[in-house]
């Protein structure tokens, strides 16, 4: 497993494969496991936090035209695969979510940089946001194997929303929040949060933009002496993939920054939101 | 630089400056576009680049520009709206890094440059033409004129050629005149930079266009408008293509929603010398390079033994130099 | 004629020409456009036409045209090329039969008009002026001006304007101006017609495009080029409504690619007090009258009383009468 | 069966439904048959020769836009429904013929006029070009179950481009040309249809534009004093189905005709070729 987190090679390495669906598992809502085969190279040299490129048409067709990236939600040997999350949304996901086990897609990467876990760090707290809890899985996965402590907040809507803890494996604190109140703490997830902060060595979370402004808050009042680190991932519409088109950018400290090269990880006081 | 084919026997090497002693030899009549390639380091892990005929670099200004706000991009049916900003170091910093790095590679580079006044199309060029490792300069004309209220250089004859003329007036490179489709009268921007000294023209850039964001009652761009790109415009580009190829001279380069050597075909039929491939090769890195071996093969099958005989082959006008019949016939029978 | 409004509670109605004292008063916004409802009794057994705001004639001409040779006819990426020719019976074919036909239908039936002759729009309004059951004339400047060598009168500001002012002059109908996407400068011309005596300006009409046909080596359809029409133009349409929306004070009625509630709230919310459907029809021909429920569902969950509280929400400068601040910003910035 | 043969009434009774798909079959070729239901209104007043207009296209894409038309090769009332052939060739017609059981089509018809069985006809001969094939099937259906003589006579480029001899019901003549000889007659359909010009009542052909040009020499040359009538049907591209866009427009001795409504069966004599 060690394999996993060696430093990421960005562009080097992507490349585009043609693949199969292998299953199709209904998981949170409306929201579906897509597992596809993939090139053992691409899957050995895998790491938490990157992403694919996959075409959301069928082949002749140009609309959608753009690729959607998933982030991995689980990567796997035997047989060599890799599952995604997908919550059916617009029409791109839609048509995706919509496919069978033995179609064929396209799909390019893996692309982005990944979640770093510092050399230290025994106790990772981990924030997810309905479907942005996706690599956030392959992450604790990592952690686990490596013996390390993780809490899992995750929020959602409702009860439905929320990941099954029996998705989480080893020994994985799960707490979660439901904004109806359906299941766990009843209101947001950055609400529950604080409670771990000080606890934490390294914060990683993945969600939507809102989360991430609350985010800042809770960090702001609850660090001290800037610990510990968070990374987050961020969520940009992509055309290249490649940092070639420059549509993806986030405003960082350092200015505009290409989120499908130098992303979609970024440490979180360097975002300017 | 002699023409290289890796399959097949035809010759693809077509030369789009030849009327200048500098000359513009691609081994292969395929490009990625302005924009759409970063400075060609971007791909050159993920591609075999230095099997293009050539690339063109994102757009310089003269000073660095941090790009627009954020939303760039938006889908559209098929195809998207960017609005990047042209993010881009600057000519003075992009001097600094980019000759020296390209000048020792075998693909010919090209670098688009853009401004918002004559004098300073023509400062980037004569920087340019002492720069190593560059093979032509590409002026994209679809940029405001500042001393004009703002009017587009590229949607006015007069202001395109002045604009070639002052490049052409500072440096021996071949040059590029890439024209906008937002001209009513493309073909007489066409025909005057061609006598402003242009090596060859390329076109289309991208249509202006806008998407609302009705949840939030807002456009969906932060900077409101963005060009058009992709399949979507290809119907456009290819009657534009037909139309300047028939009225001037010079080497065509058609773009426009390349995204199969059919599509890519329809522009040489109808006169491009040579294709460009944008929005193509973000849906499809490895597109630009498979048409290359795909045109050999077709070359090959279709008993042609140089790619220089398919172009303007569906084009009865071809560089006849008669611009009139055409547009009449456009613009009536609708 | 008033307002009904079959579901929902919001008031849909919207008057066209409000400057005008035979007004132009639509029970909704919802509109089919030239060419591509043909004369409404073609789709009177398909759908309930009579609860349509409005429908227009396909373009009428002075002579009848026996139209272009197949095919006329392409599909492209999410839209489609026609170069149709304007087969049509000729005005005096038309008045024989429709205006009688149409007075005795409840939905609003607009004329469509082209000519190549000044003179010609102007013989044909005044034709129209006498007969029953024509609710406007929709001039279709989009033609070549023979007198000008085949230019297009709606590429050009003051070339529009005199179309304009010649049916002003003869017929006190409501005029809606159809503006050409191919004028660079778009704004230009809808302030010129404004001031010429439209009481509405309609846009976009199709953009002039091609298809090759490898194989034959030979353009697509018979005519060469043809008009490009669906989803593909959406972006480019929006455009141009949300600009023409506030540069000028009188209505703006959008089209192109118009698919789904979405695509017409974009219209709406960038300034269009109504909307066309054309090729929407063809691919969908419920669309339409759908829309009408669809809108009124929405303007009662989203809280307004009324459709005209949408119109322009997300433009700025809707109806500023300001158009160079924005001009500015749509070239600079891609 | 009779009611099948009822006047075709064309616009006033169109409409859209959304369809599910029952069946695929494998038949000539890589050409699939796809059975799918459809109201009994439509079912029940439906003509040989009429076609229906199919959305080729997942939703929320508009790539391809236009719907495609499809001759109706049987129409069956138990369950109420529709069988197309379809030979997978360009965009639409390759995801058409992808389509699996269960899936949902949107659906456009019944449209365009039909083939006539003059009163006084007895003996029908019909001329099929591959996959013209479609419409003749049930015009065949419809003439056996009225008693009638029928020979039916197809060409295809090689013999795994013929219908199978058992897809024709009912006592039929079929005489088989196959492009490679590989079964029947070695050449064209047009060259041994002649056997059988003087014995037909009335010729019904279907197949691509050449066949039409070489059956008219067939026809000039076979028939003395204008009989037997030919009628055939013609494919034209579409946009609207209903005589409003005038794209879909055959040239025939009366002018420019809308093959969506006044075709696509045409008097052979009246068009302009
Ligand atoms: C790094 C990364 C990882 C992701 N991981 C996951 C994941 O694991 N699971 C998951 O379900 N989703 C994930 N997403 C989101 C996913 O890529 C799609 O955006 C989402 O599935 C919706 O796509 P759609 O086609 O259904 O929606 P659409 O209908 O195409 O788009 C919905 C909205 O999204 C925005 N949008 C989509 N694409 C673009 C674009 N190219 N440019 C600009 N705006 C755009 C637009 O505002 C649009 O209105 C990830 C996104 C990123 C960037
Ligand atoms: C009345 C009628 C009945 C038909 N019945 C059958 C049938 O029973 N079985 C069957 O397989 N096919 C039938 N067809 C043909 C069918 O409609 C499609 O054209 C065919 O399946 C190819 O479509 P595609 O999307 O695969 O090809 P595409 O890739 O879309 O088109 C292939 C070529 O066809 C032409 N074309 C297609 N659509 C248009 C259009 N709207 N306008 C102009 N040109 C167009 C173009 O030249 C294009 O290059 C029929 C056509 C008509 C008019
Ligand atoms: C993201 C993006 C950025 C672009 N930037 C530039 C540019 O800097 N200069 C330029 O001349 N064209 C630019 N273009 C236009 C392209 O070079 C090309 O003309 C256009 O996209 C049409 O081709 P396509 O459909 O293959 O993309 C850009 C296009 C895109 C999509
Ligand atoms: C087949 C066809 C025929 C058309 N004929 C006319 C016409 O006669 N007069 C006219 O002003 N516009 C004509 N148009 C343009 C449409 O009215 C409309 O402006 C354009 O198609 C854009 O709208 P859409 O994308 O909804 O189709 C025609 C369009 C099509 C597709
Ligand atoms: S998606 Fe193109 S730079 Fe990131
Ligand atoms: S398809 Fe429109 S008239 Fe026939």
């Amino acid at each position: 497993m060690r394999r996993q987190l060696a430093q990421v090679e960005t562009t080097g390495t992507s490349r585009e494969f043609e693949s199969q669906v292998l299953a199709v598992d209904h998981t949170m809502g409306d929201a579906i496991l897509l597992t596809v085969s993939a090139p053992t190279t691409v899957v050995q040299r895998l790491n938490s936090g990157q992403f694919f490129n996959v075409s959301c048409r069928f082949p002749g067709s140009f609309d959608p035209l753009l690729r959607r990236p998933y982030s991995v939600y689980r990567a796997h040997q035997q047989p060599s695969s890799l599952t995604f999350l997908v919550r059916p949304f617009g029409r791109g996901s839609a048509w995706l979510a919509g496919r069978t086990p033995g179609e064929r897609l396209e799909i390019l990467g893996p692309l982005g940089n990944s979640f770093v876990i510092p050399p230290r760090a025994q106790r990772l707290l981990m924030l997810a946001g309905g479907v942005g809890v996706a690599p956030l899985v392959m992450l604790s996965d990592v952690a686990v194997a490596r013996g390390l402590d993780v809490v899992f907040v995750m929020g959602a809507a409702d009860a439905a929303g929320l990941l099954p803890a029996s998705e989480l494996r080893g020994p994985v604190e799960y707490v979660v929040a439901t904004d109806d109140g359906s299941r766990g703490h009843h209101g947001l997830a950055t609400e529950i949060v604080g409670d771990y902060v000080h606890w934490a060595d390294q914060i990683y979370a993945c969600g939507p933009e809102p989360m991430y402004r609350t985010l800042r808050t809770v960090a702001d009042t609850h660090r001290i002496n800037k610990k510990p680190g968070v990374q987050i991932s961020v969520e940009r519409g992509m055309a290249c993939g490649f940092g070639a088109c420059l549509g993806c950018v986030v405003e960082t400290r350092r200015g505009m920054i290409a989120s499908c090269v130098d992303g979609p990880v970024f440490d979180f006081d360097e975002v300017v939101f | 630089m002699t023409a290289v084919t890796s399959h097949g026997t035809a010759d693809l090497a077509v030369d789009l400056a030849p009327h200048n002693p500098r000359e513009l030899l691609l081994r292969n009549p395929f490009m990625a576009a302005s924009g759409c390639f970063g400075y060609g380091e971007e791909y050159a892990g993920v591609i075999d680049i230095q099997r293009l005929g050539a690339f063109v670099s994102k757009g310089i200004t003269p000073e660095r520009r941090a790009g627009n706000a954020m939303p760039r991009i938006v889908e559209t049916p098929a195809g998207m709206l960017n609005a990047i900003g042209l993010q881009n170091p600057g000519i003075h910093g992009f001097v600094k890094k980019y000759p020296t790095l390209w000048d020792s590679w075998a693909v010919p580079a090209i670098v688009n440059i853009s401004a918002e006044a004559v004098d300073d199309y023509a400062m980037m060029a004569a920087m340019l033409d002492e720069q190593p490792g560059i093979a032509a300069i590409e002026i994209n004309v679809s940029c405001p004129n500042i001393s004009r209220g703002g009017y587009c250089f590229g949607w006015d004859a007069e202001m395109s050629a002045e604009v070639t003329r002052a490049v052409r007036g500072v440096t021996t490179l071949p040059i590029i005149v890439k024209l906008s489709p937002g001209a009513s009268d493309i073909v007489s921007v066409a025909i005057a930079v061609e006598a402003a000294g242009a090596d060859a023209i390329s076109l289309i850039n991208t249509l202006v266009g806008m998407a609302i964001d009705v949840r939030r009652r807002r456009p969906l761009l932060a900077n409101e408008t963005g060009g058009v790109s992709g399949p979507a415009i290809k119907p456009i580009a290819v009657r534009m293509v037909y139309q300047v190829a028939s009225a001037v001279r010079i080497p065509v380069v058609g773009m426009g929603g390349i995204m199969s050597l059919n599509d890519a075909l329809e522009f040489f039929l109808a006169g491009a010398s040579a294709v460009q491939i944008g929005t193509g090769i973000f849906v499809d890195p490895g597109l630009p390079i498979r048409l290359i071996d795909e045109l050999s093969q077709w070359l090959d099958e279709e008993g042609f033994s140089s790619f220089n005989q398919i172009v303007g082959l569906a084009n009865v006008g071809f560089r006849s130099g008669d611009p009139h019949l055409f547009r009449f016939r456009e613009a009536s029978g609708l």
